[in-house]
């Protein structure tokens, strides 16, 4: 079997349900010949199309509006908006419709739309392509936070996000996007929507991540390892519902625990990670849980992105202060 | 300097406000019947709303948004939809609702604060009342799509304000359905105001019709006080739609009589003589004349049908009072299609806290 | 001196420095004849003129928007919006470009201008009419979040919110707007935007909340006080940036936190809280930092809306649970 | 049914595709310097563009948005402005921006990842870049609310691309544009694609220009390819919102010669013979035709102008590459006016982490 990147991933999952179930319906901006900018939906026109390939105009509150009442017709829309910096103008039909829909009308009318969009820094891209707010959708009631961190995951989860009766977020690490490549057998398996993945098996501390940093976080895994602290890493994949019973079990094993990500620091996913953790293991905890994430800064243009993001230094240096602590 | 593109506005009128006819009427308006029927419809509409701001003044029911005077846009629109037609309502349009399936007593308990109110028992399509104004165009223009993509004889009707016309939801989906020659109707309830602030500040646009113009398709004006008028056009506007010929976009001109809603005083900012020329345009009076000069309506008729209509209406009043408080885990139970497990514990406990609550809850 | 109510208050602070300052210019729908939905702009246009308060066509990323123009241009646009339901089409502006003109320029073009809008649930109003959704503003570098409780709060808050140099979303908890009135001199006196107000000083356990939910705190504190439980009430006030230094030293002295909000729980600004005090004062926590929450739902329309809302006995339970925790 | 309200749209063009005049010149036309000053900068222009090209093809700067193609649209309306007026561009106004004093090493250092090429050394008031599309347009219309309250003489010029014109942004400053009266021009520059989407597929409006008429002003089209059409109606426009005169929105009809950016690969969805077809009508020919043909311009001062536009770009690039990194800290010390108490930790974090990341940092 050939090996595949995320973003291939992605498309092998999309054309598979397509194929498996004539409703699902790609849309957005340049997604049919061009085959997206990020080539997610590359060849999906050729293959089933322009019925269940729309190439949108310009707009990203309408593609989220018509996803929903298409999604209410029966149809599983799954749209793609080109950055995350641009999902804000869909905010709106997402937060106010999106996710009510179900709860509005007591089940009588559904959304099950997914929306794709890529994010994260890192990639040296312009201003506004190096978004990752996941923690505005993590706090929408009635959505599904879901970050695959590897072809594989990528595969599974976008499966069971397209098949969900619900709205799903659908957050792709655009620097993972051609980082690593893997064998991923296309068999339509799906895997869950509502558990983390553990990565590595550890006993000294929890690392705690999701997306492209997750890459840095292995890193950091691994230096420990060399240095004889035995880290177990915890992809979250899932940031909503949140599997929080997965990272206690972890944290209660080792005690410690740092949490990584990019996005800035206050109202972050990780306050809620460690909130819960202080809140339900307080007694287990060795140490206070660190947060490693990006600052509370507009992420800088490509000159000096990489100030901004967590390094393997910076998360090391939470390590040890974690372990340090008495 | 050379013109490369030319544009027009047609307005429909077919009985003044006086109820006389200003051009031959179309063809189903020659038979009286039905216009007896689509007046019919209209008291009942007045009669209903009357009933839900008492309701409200009383303390039974939450903020109402009367839909008096504007009748004839609703029900004009109501009958001229099929019953598999689907509609993105924003929130005056019962008289279109009766029409197609809704309950007044679903109507009452959604603003009565109950959300029940929105899962129709007889329209499983239609769309919910919308508040974010404007943003149900996009619904509309999204299962306009989905009857596109398959092929089915279907039109979605998207009625929105005056006001709504100047968000980019209303435009953005104008601009769809008239690059994706989309089956839809937009109709424009033009009743003079958004809330406080008048149809001449909303925009400098002659006509709201021409905001079809941006996308590519025709607008058009009808006289939405006379409920012919109204009919004619929007079934005109379906059939094109359902035969492949595009969207359309309809301004019904038409004046809003009561205050913005039950929380509202339109005194602080409209001028009584104002009110009082609409008052002289309104669609029920007008038919009514109609009608009566044909010897198709009599007063006694008329108070027949009050009676009717009052007694209708109190027993839906009667149905809503009558709806059995909702379960208090429905905001969990109807949020996802399966309870997440990060919820199964909020949901204990919102039942256990309103027993421990008790009237410290805020009322 | 005349008592007066939070949103009269509101309306003293704009009037007072509408006269102060001639940049200063009202906008929003229907600020202007009708003085406002919740009258919050009342007689201000009478005062100052169509110049200075303009009632805008309907469109709230337009009032976004056009505040960045006018506001660069030196001007200070204090925008209202209806509710805060309806800022969501406005969060592109927000989020894109307000907060992050002067980071943008390096300084050159800046940004001083002011979102209000009504927020939170309790008032009996249809749907989209209760949303507090503060940490997705608080989640945006380049922004303050302002949030009054009181008149008095809310004049000298909203005073210092216009004055400020950069955008300010101040959120005005429409509970509040009538509940209690208050003597308010009208001497154009500006609070601090970044400090926490101690609303009762106490020794057993700190209540932290802000917004209308201080009502239900303050209520807690006086039946905690007659059971003997010395309850400190901190009003956040700021939530961005956050005080946390006056939450912190409460929390050392008491050993002992619950924080109130009536936002949905999962990624709220509780959690924020929460993740630091547990991360900065660990070792002076006799008990996990409980959040009393609105429910990760959607608030119930008017029917079942009290349920949502976090009730004195809400707090009470948790505060027991806190104070019995070993 | 009757017509209430009429519209049309005009074109504008004076030089055709071979440089022949359609029509009599315009005033500033005749005098032959002026039009030698506008061919220079659209050279120069395009002489910049291709250069960034190179700069990021060579690793010495990032993504690179051409304007190929386009030079007459930029040239045009830059060249009619007046100094007060505010500039809110989209990011192919290159030639725009020369001549209201951004420098080519600003611009450069853009897109060479670095916040300071939007701190407009010669120009204060000119807004930067605009990347999220469409978006530019409300702040224009807001800077054009602060010259009407001040009731100042000056015009806020919006540029964007056809794609934006589907964003509901750009809608809602158009009506409110229309509604306040504001002195604001709209240009859009209709190069026929947005990224990979045709003009044909973005909207169903035979013109851009009646996007216009949703705001209840006048639209008009001008030859985008014919930059003494350009600034021709550019300039009318100014002098008519500076007069109080209100808004006009101006469609320039001109062709995307390059690929989108240089991220994007064109042959991927666009057709070889269209983009051959369209070289025959770019700009830069055009005006060379006539002025050449008017005795006004030769080989040999194309050669000379060639080499010191050339000359000019270099400079302008050894100027970018010579600029300093930028602070460590500038991520926090621009963000608010004042550092915020909760921001003290994290700036000094920053410093502390650089020094120990070193090599460690993602590059
Ligand atoms: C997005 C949004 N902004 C503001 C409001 C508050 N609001 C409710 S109705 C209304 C006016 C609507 O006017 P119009 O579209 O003419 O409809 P009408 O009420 O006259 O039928 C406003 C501003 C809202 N519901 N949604
Ligand atoms: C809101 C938003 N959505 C999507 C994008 C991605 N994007 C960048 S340029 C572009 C096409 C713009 O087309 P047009 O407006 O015609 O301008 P042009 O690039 O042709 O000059 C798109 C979709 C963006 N920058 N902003
Ligand atoms: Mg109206
Ligand atoms: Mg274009």
């Amino acid at each position: 079997m050939a090996e595949i990147t995320l973003i291939e991933a992605v498309t092998q999952a999309l054309a598979y349900e397509m194929q498996a179930d004539k409703d699902v319906i790609v849309l957005g901006e340049d997604v049919g010949v061009n085959g997206g900018v990020f080539r997610a939906t590359a060849g999906l026109l050729e293959k089933f199309g322009p019925n269940r390939v729309l190439d949108t105009p310009l707009a990203e509150s309408m593609i989220a509006g018509i996803a929903i009442g298409m999604a209410a017709q029966g149809l599983k829309p799954v749209a793609e908006i080109q950055f995350m910096g641009f999902t804000y103008p869909a905010l709106d039909q997402i937060i106010n419709h999106a996710s009510r829909m179900r709860n509005r009308t007591r089940g009588r009318l559904t959304c099950p739309m997914v929306v794709r969009t890529p994010y994260g820094a890192g990639i040296h891209a312009p201003e506004h392509h190096s978004e990752s707010t996941e923690a505005i959708y993590a706090h929408t009631p009635g959505l599904r936070v879901v970050i695959p961190s590897s072809p594989a995951r990528a595969y599974g989860l976008l499966l069971a996000a397209i098949r969900d009766p619900d709205p799903v977020i659908f957050l792709e690490p655009s620097r993972m996007y051609r980082l690593v490549k893997q064998a991923v057998p296309d068999n339509g398996e799906a895997l869950p929507l509502d558990q983390c993945f553990i990565l590595k098996e550890g006993r000294d501390i929890t690392l705690v991540s999701w997306g492209a940093m997750l890459h840095e976080t292995m890193q950091a895994a691994n230096t420990l390892e060399a240095q004889g602290v035995s880290a177990e890493v915890i992809d979250v994949a899932t940031i909503k519902p949140l599997d929080i019973e997965t990272i206690l079990a972890s944290v209660i094993k080792t005690g410690r625990c740092v949490v990584i990500h990019e996005a800035v620091k206050t109202c972050g996913v990780g306050a809620e990670i460690a909130a819960q953790i202080s809140e339900k293991a307080l007694l287990n905890l060795q140490a206070p849980v660190l947060r490693v994430t990006g600052y509370d800064t507009i992420v800088p243009y490509l000159k000096m992105e990489k100030y901004y993001l967590p390094s393997e230094a910076r998360i090391l240096n939470a390590v040890h202060q974690t372990l340090e602590f008495a | 300097m050379t013109i490369v593109a030319t544009f027009s506005v047609e307005y429909t009128q077919f009985l003044d406000p006086q109820g006389k006819p200003t051009q031959p009427l179309p063809n189903f308006a020659t038979n009286c019947e039905e216009l007896v029927e689509l007046y019919r419809r209209m008291v009942l509409t007045r009669v209903f709303d009357a009933k839900a701001v008492v309701l409200q003044r009383t303390g039974k029911m939450g903020t109402y948004p009367s839909s008096l005077g504007q009748e004839a846009v609703a029900v004009g629109l109501g009958n001229a939809m099929r019953k598999e037609d689907v509609l993105c309502p924003a929130y005056r349009e019962t008289g279109a609702q009766f029409q197609r399936g809704i309950k007044m007593s679903e109507i009452l308990a959604y603003w009565g604060g109950d959300e029940r109110g929105s899962c129709f028992q007889a329209n499983q399509d239609d769309f919910p009342l919308c508040v974010p104004i404007g943003t149900q165009s996009l619904h509309a223009a999204g299962i306009a799509t989905a009857f596109k993509i398959r092929q089915q004889p279907r039109v979605a009707v998207m009625v929105c304000g005056d006001g709504a016309t100047s968000q980019g939801d209303f435009y953005e989906s104008v601009n769809l359905a008239g690059a994706w020659n989309l089956p839809i109707v937009f109709v424009v309830n033009n009743n003079q105001w958004a809330i406080s602030v008048p149809r001449s500040a909303q925009t400098h646009c002659q006509t709201l019709a021409q905001k079809a113009f941006a996308g590519g398709f025709a607008g058009e004006q009808v006289d939405g006080n006379d409920v012919i008028a109204m009919r004619y056009v929007v079934e005109r506007a379906l059939e094109k739609a359902r035969t492949g010929g595009g969207p359309t976009l309809i301004e019904a001109i038409t004046y809003r009589l009561h205050d913005h809603t039950t929380a509202d005083d339109a005194n602080r900012y409209r001028d009584k003589a104002e009110l009082n020329k609409a008052w002289e345009l309104e669609p029920i009076a007008r038919l009514r004349h109609y009608l009566t000069a044909q010897g198709h309506w009599s007063e006694g008729e008329e108070a027949k049908w009050q009676a009717a209509c009052s007694q209708q209406v109190e027993q839906a009043v009667q149905e809503y009072l009558a709806i059995p408080a909702p379960s208090l885990t429905d905001m969990f139970d109807y949020l996802y299609a399966k309870l997440p497990h990060d919820l199964i514990e909020q949901r204990e406990q919102v039942i256990a806290e309103a027993k421990l609550g008790g009237d410290n809850h805020h009322g």
